[in-house]
């Protein structure tokens, strides 16, 4: 009974940070105190955190490396997108628009999951990676041919271009291939970033510490005994690669609602992308939701810091990248941390215990 | 009534006859040791039983219900648990989150995704039962103290132990043991013994076992079957299996 | 590990606030920041210089795939500032320019664009890239801070009252492009080259397949590449080969068409090659052999061998300085400053004024102003924010820009 | 006619991923590691010989042993820094590092070399070879390609199959502890492997530029992704199956664009990929890993 409460504190510790971030972003930015950077950043640090602690899912708690998330954050943002703007006349009340967008995206992106999923998942380790990349690069080339408009006929849609629609002149092309999706409504802001973070934390860490969740980590840890006691591997590989997947999506509805324009570059849909959030995930530590939110914070904001130095930035960035991964995953470095920690001095009763 | 028949069981793989001819019946209750030299065909029947591998030929009846070829989990579910030669636990799961993932299928803890995700009542109520029952379950290997450690820090006995409460957990007809007291020492092999009597006593359990530990199963096993290259050497009780000259040979070689 | 990151990020935090508490913007900043106080720390930091110090602010691509138009943009604007400091700035003001990465993403763009804000920018020159300067656009509009983008051509780029381009739109470039085919009866046949994964390409692709209809122009191929697979163009070459074409439309950059014309000679096709301002910088190429574009012809409004006094001290200066010879951003991006300049000296603009005060009178005085540039002689622009010049016909004859 | 001209192209760039897939997969077999970095050691490997060539002006065959020496360097010096420290951690953490290596070399590459493009000349003097009255036509470049492919390819298997460096390899693969109680010098054997792979990097850039002629710091990205993908489509870890699968790739490449769609050649090599893992889920070549029970 003493484990199920030490769970549920961290959880709550989790929420807490996030709200405590809230109420403190919130305080400085009504008494002008934030910089328009950091004004401006806020949502994609909601993107990113809600996209690493999915992620989170995949790799740490299903325990199957992904490099095509971004796909999914881009089958959500698309799917909204169009949603918000042919709805942009008909519905006048942004939040209720974003909620049904949110909806849209969520569920374009799970049921790519699935579909995704079904073959992906019977793959192993590496070969499993390359076929999730795939995926995410050939979501993002569709996305990229894709031209869909919409006049008094109903939608017509191409793979050619624009002309090939043939619409009528009351015509609106909604994507334009390449040139994305401009002029969707910014329906987004820090507030509903926030909820959706809070709505992803629940959902991760409720699924984990639930019998789905046990299902799930039992199969990561040692699928033949998973089966042996009776749980469907398929099934929850499936469940778990889908949710990951939808909240990818949500992410991905936030993006699109934060800019005016939405293109799918290999910078931001592309595997760079889901390697980003990798990076988030594995910085943060495999498998520890609040570790992939915090990553994805600091991380985000580190490029934008070291814009002072120029075009040595990348550079750095790159450094930090390698100098962190060996400082703390190295056999040498991890012993060397604890001996000096001073973490340690407080711990220390309760690593004899173990 | 045999609770386990299975008949002419064979496979092959490519070329080579793994195991041949196969049969064997355990009574409801039995303690019965399946026994032979190393790359006799042990492994590979609780394979087939259990559904990892489908045989060539041959049927497997449990409870008299033909469960030949079902996979794993089906058979799971018809009432098979097995533990590993090798221990196969969930090894960053916590002591209590291994015994409670063996509960996954029983009907009184099972409840949607949505609710474990939303904590509606059913949650908590389910997962308060299945603390109870995994608990219990602990207790009975004297496993509660540690319900709260990752099982890749028991020490080695103990996570042959969690393994087969994990095994219980599913509750099943048969338990198949495939080598439990491997690596263990002469006193956690006779503590061991006491454990599996005690729960053939307790859950009035079925266990059909592996082993080479000739003292855990004279002392344990009420029948044997020695196989030796796939094929069934001799059958019957335990001590007159244990004179037969064929065995010894097989055993301590001509 | 977790504890290490939450020093990290508490770190971050510490730095972010201590960052932005020190120097609360002056210009744009929230609706409710007083103005008159904004406008008092704007003429104290303004103090030391003698008219004042006017505060540009530079948004392109420096790291990534299309470094290569930001830098060019961040040195020739650089360049230019130096040059206007030399002679006494704006309005007896020192210009001071910033330049920010964006990596060519929106994101990474508008991120750039409040950095920027915060540095105190009261106006924005950029962004180099379609994509990302849509999305500043955006916000530059929200703020009211006036905007004017060397090379960001797409039609949405500029959507906004307060942005202005120097170079050609997109749609205007292909239009032009197939008209000058169509009209000097260049060829009927003609095949295209574009890249489907760029706002670029495409928007001058799909103009111009809508004029070639026209102009009596046959499209007997249009084949794309992507971003993923740019390496090889034979097929796209053989297909416009087998379909009898004479002419080959490339709106691409020029990176990619120095492959498309080394593959085409290998395989012995020899088409005519017409570009548009993309392929600008061919010739510059280091080691490219340029045997291989004789005979390429171009819209482009920029020439870096031309003969005229101010082209020719512009290239020496940016080759003395960074080594390269500039292509036609860092002429859009050299014009733009200077175009700024002539704006801002119309509209007596002074380093005391706001953003937002800069923006209206600059929006106007751009409607007012013609410019002889680099990239074009008297250029004028109308309100919707697009410049009046005409596009030059050249084509390369002893790897030289020859006038049509 | 244009099939075979189709096809023909596609072999050539099939070629160019195939040698640069010859090196990822030497390195994957043997410390079983994605090594993202690979196709920048290439990027530089290029450079170097560009520089030699064009500022330097040293012979090709020089230029070319200079670049060789230059990447192989590179390689083992990545290795020590960056992956060895992490040879026991999780293999996330070395991905990450890999990563981190390839935006590293980028990033130099771009302060160095500067951001615009730079036209590679070819090291390929061969004159192209006309066939069926100049409709086909077989470039020197795609000849040498080939050939030197198929060469390092023969080489490196009878490496693999005679040398005692090359058992210790095989054995490193295997089972990197037990070949360590052996004797079999596991750190000495991986650097060995980044080395040769890295030598390949070298002369796999060279290869790529003189048949593509445009070179960016980003140059090497996107041909590494595409090799990377060869390897896996010929099964990782095999040295045939990396040359099949490059060769495939390219193949099906050019003609996906050339039948299907050319904006939608990247899905299609893609969707290629997919359906052959789904139905081998090893690749071509690869080696099928039952788990014992």
């Amino acid at each position: 009974m003493k484990k199920l409460s030490k769970t549920t504190k961290s959880s709550l510790i989790t929420y807490g940070i996030v709200v405590f971030a809230y109420i403190f972003c919130e305080i400085f930015m009504r008494t002008g105190h934030m910089s328009s950077l950091l004004k401006g950043i806020l949502v994609p640090l909601c993107v990113y955190v809600v996209l690493a602690v999915s992620l989170n899912l995949t790799v740490g708690i299903l325990g199957e490396l992904s490099l095509g998330h971004a796909g999914f954050m881009c089958v959500g943002a698309f799917a909204s997108a169009v949603f918000s703007k042919c709805m942009m006349e008909t519905i006048t009340v942004p939040t209720l628009r974003f909620a049904l967008a949110l909806l849209v995206g969520v569920v374009c992106a799970g049921v790519c999951g699935v579909l995704i999923g079904i073959p992906v998942l019977r793959l192993r380790g590496d070969y499993l990676a390359i076929v999730t990349l795939a995926f995410g690069e050939i979501i993002k080339n569709l996305v990229n041919v894709i031209y869909l408009g919409v006049d008094s006929n109903g939608f017509h849609v191409s793979m050619k271009d624009a002309m090939s629609l043939q619409m009528e002149p009351d015509g609106l092309v909604i994507i334009k291939g390449a040139q994305g999706i401009t002029g969707a409504p910014t329906d987004s802001n820090f507030t509903i970033g926030v909820v959706l973070v809070l709505i992803t934390l629940v959902v991760v860490t409720n699924l984990v510490h639930s019998r789905t969740g046990r299902a799930i980590m039992a199969i990561r840890d040692n699928r033949i005994a998973a089966e042996s006691i009776g749980i469907n591997i398929t099934k929850y590989k499936i469940l778990a690669f889908s949710i990951s997947a939808a909240l990818a999506g949500a992410a991905g509805v936030l993006y699109a609602h934060n800019l005016s324009t939405l293109t799918a570059l290999p910078k931001n849909f592309g595997y760079n992308m889901s390697i980003m959030i990798l990076v988030f995930v594995v910085l943060g530590g495999i498998g520890s939701i609040r570790g992939s939110m915090i990553a994805a914070v600091v991380l985000t904001l580190l490029p934008e810091l070291l814009r002072s130095l120029n075009e040595y930035r990348m550079l750095i960035y790159a450094v930090v990248l390698i100098a962190t991964m060996i400082f703390t995953w190295s056999p040498s470095a991890i012993g060397f941390r604890e001996r000096y920690s001073p973490a340690k001095l407080f711990h220390k009763r309760e690593k004899g215990v173990q | 009534m045999a609770v386990l028949e299975v008949k002419n069981l064979g496979i092959s793989f490519g070329g080579l006859r793994a195991v041949d001819d196969f049969n064997l019946e355990v009574e409801k209750g039995q303690l019965y040791g399946l026994i032979g030299p190393n790359g006799a065909g042990k492994t590979t029947i609780f394979n087939m039983l259990t559904g990892v591998y489908k045989p060539t030929d041959g049927k497997i009846l449990l409870d008299g219900e033909d469960i030949t070829g079902k996979p794993t989990i089906e058979i799971n579910k018809e009432g098979i648990a097995r533990t590993f030669q090798n221990i196969r636990l969930f090894a960053d799961l916590t002591v209590l989150d291994n015994v409670k993932a063996g509960l996954h299928n029983q009907k009184e803890y099972i409840y949607s995704t949505l609710t474990g995700i939303l904590r509606l009542p059913r949650y908590h109520q389910a997962e308060h039962a299945m603390d109870e029952r995994a608990m219990e379950l602990l207790k009975v290997f004297d496993l509660d103290g540690e319900a709260s450690y990752k099982a890749s820090n028991l020490p080695y006995g103990k996570q042959r132990k969690l393994e087969i409460a994990r095994a219980l957990a599913t509750n099943p007809k048969l338990l198949l043991l495939d080598e439990p007291a491997a690596g263990m020492n002469p006193n956690e092999t006779q503590e061991l013994m006491d454990t599996i009597r005690f729960v053939r006593e307790e859950f009035k359990m079925t266990i059909l076992l592996i082993e080479h530990d000739m003292k855990l199963v004279a002392g344990i096993c009420e029948k044997l079957t020695v196989l030796n290259f796939g094929q069934v050497l001799a059958c019957g009780e335990t001590s007159e299996v244990l004179k037969d000259p064929k065995v010894i040979t097989a055993y301590l070689g001509e | 590990m977790k504890k290490l990151l939450s020093l990290a990020m508490a770190g971050v935090l510490a730095f972010s606030v201590a960052a932005c508490g020190s120097n609360d913007t002056p210009a744009a900043s929230d609706s409710n920041a007083a103005p008159e106080a904004a406008e008092a720390e704007d003429a104290e930091a303004a103090a030391p210089a003698e008219g004042g110090v006017l505060k540009i602010g530079g948004i392109g691509p420096t790291t990534g795939g299309a470094a290569v138009y930001g830098l060019a943009v961040m040195n020739a604007a650089n360049l230019a500032v130096d040059e206007i400091n030399a002679a006494g700035g704006i309005n007896g003001m020192k210009v001071e320019f910033q330049f920010e990465d964006d990596e060519h993403d929106a994101e990474k763009s508008v991120n750039a664009y409040n950095t920027l804000k915060d540095w105190g920018m009261q106006m924005l020159m950029g962004t180099v890239t379609s994509t990302p300067c849509t999305a500043v656009v955006a916000k530059s509009a929200g703020d009211n801070v006036f905007q004017l983008t060397p090379s960001g051509s797409a039609v949405e780029s500029i959507a906004q009252p307060n942005a202005f381009r120097v170079c050609f739109s997109d749609p205007n470039q292909g239009a032009a492009s197939a008209q000058y085919i169509g009209e000097n009866k260049i060829a009927t046949k003609v095949a295209v080259i574009y890249d489907s994964s760029d706002v670029y390409s495409t928007g001058i692709y799909e103009t111009f397949a809508a004029e070639a209809a026209n102009q009596g122009i046959e499209i007997v191929a249009a084949e794309a590449f992507t971003a993923d697979s740019k390496t090889d163009f034979s097929v796209q070459l053989q297909k416009a080969n087998e379909a009898g074409a004479e002419l080959v439309f490339l709106p691409i950059y020029y990176t990619e068409a120095s492959i498309i014309l080394t593959q085409a000679s290998t395989m012995n096709f020899d088409p005519k090659f017409f570009g548009c301002d993309g392929l600008d910088g061919l010739l510059a190429v280091e080691n490219f052999d340029t045997a291989l574009a004789e005979g390429v012809m171009l819209l482009t409004p920029f020439a870096a061998d031309a003969d005229d006094a101010a082209t020719k001290s512009f290239v020496s200066a940016y080759q003395e300085k960074f080594g390269d010879i500039p292509n036609q951003f860092a002429a859009d991006a050299y014009d733009a400053i200077y175009i700024i300049k002539a704006a801002a000296e119309k509209a007596g603009i002074t380093a005391d004024m706001s953003a937002s005060d800069i923006c209206e009178a600059m929006k106007t005085a751009m409607t007012e102003i013609t410019v002889d540039g680099l990239t074009g002689a008297g250029i004028t622009w109308s309100a919707d924010g697009e410049p009046s010049k005409d596009p030059k016909a050249v084509v390369i004859n002893n790897g030289a820009y020859t006038a049509m | 006619m244009s099939f075979v001209s189709y096809l023909l192209n596609g072999i050539s760039l099939g070629s160019v991923y195939a040698i640069i897939a010859l090196g990822y997969t030497m390195v994957y077999g043997i410390a079983k590691m994605l090594n993202f970095a690979h196709g920048d050691v290439i990027m530089i490997g290029s450079y170097v010989a560009f520089v030699a060539i064009n500022s330097m002006g040293l012979p090709i065959p020089v230029a070319i042993l200079l670049s060789v020496a230059a990447c192989t360097l590179l390689g083992v010096t990545i290795e020590r820094v960056a992956y060895k420290p992490l040879r026991h951690a999780s293999k996330l953490a070395v991905l990450i590092t890999a990563i981190g290596a390839s935006y590293f070399l980028q990033n130099v590459a771009l302060l160095i070399f500067g951001a615009n493009t730079k036209s590679f000349s070819s090291v390929v003097k061969m004159q192209p070879i006309q066939l069926a009255g100049g409709q086909l036509n077989i470039t020197g470049e795609t000849i040498v390609t080939v050939a030197a492919c198929i060469v390092i390819m023969i080489c490196l298997m009878a490496f693999m199959k005679y040398s005692k460096a090359g058992h210790a390899m095989l054995a490193v693969s295997e089972d990197g502890g037990a070949a360590q109680l052996m004797g079999i010098n596991v750190n000495g054997t991986i650097a060995l492997t980044f080395a040769i792979g890295s030598a390949l990097a070298a002369i796999a850039g060279v290869l790529l530029c003189s048949a593509y002629p445009s070179l960016t710091p980003y140059t090497g990205a996107m041909p590494g992704i595409k090799a990377f993908v060869a390897a896996v489509f010929g099964g990782i870890g095999s040295i045939p199956g990396a040359f099949i699968g490059g060769i495939l790739l390219g193949v099906i490449e050019i003609l996906g664009k050339a039948y299907i769609s050319s904006q939608l050649a990247d899905a299609i090599v893609f969707a290629v990929l997919i359906i052959v893992l789904v139905v081998k889920p090893t690749g071509l070549l690869g080696k099928q890993i039952q788990e014992k029970v």
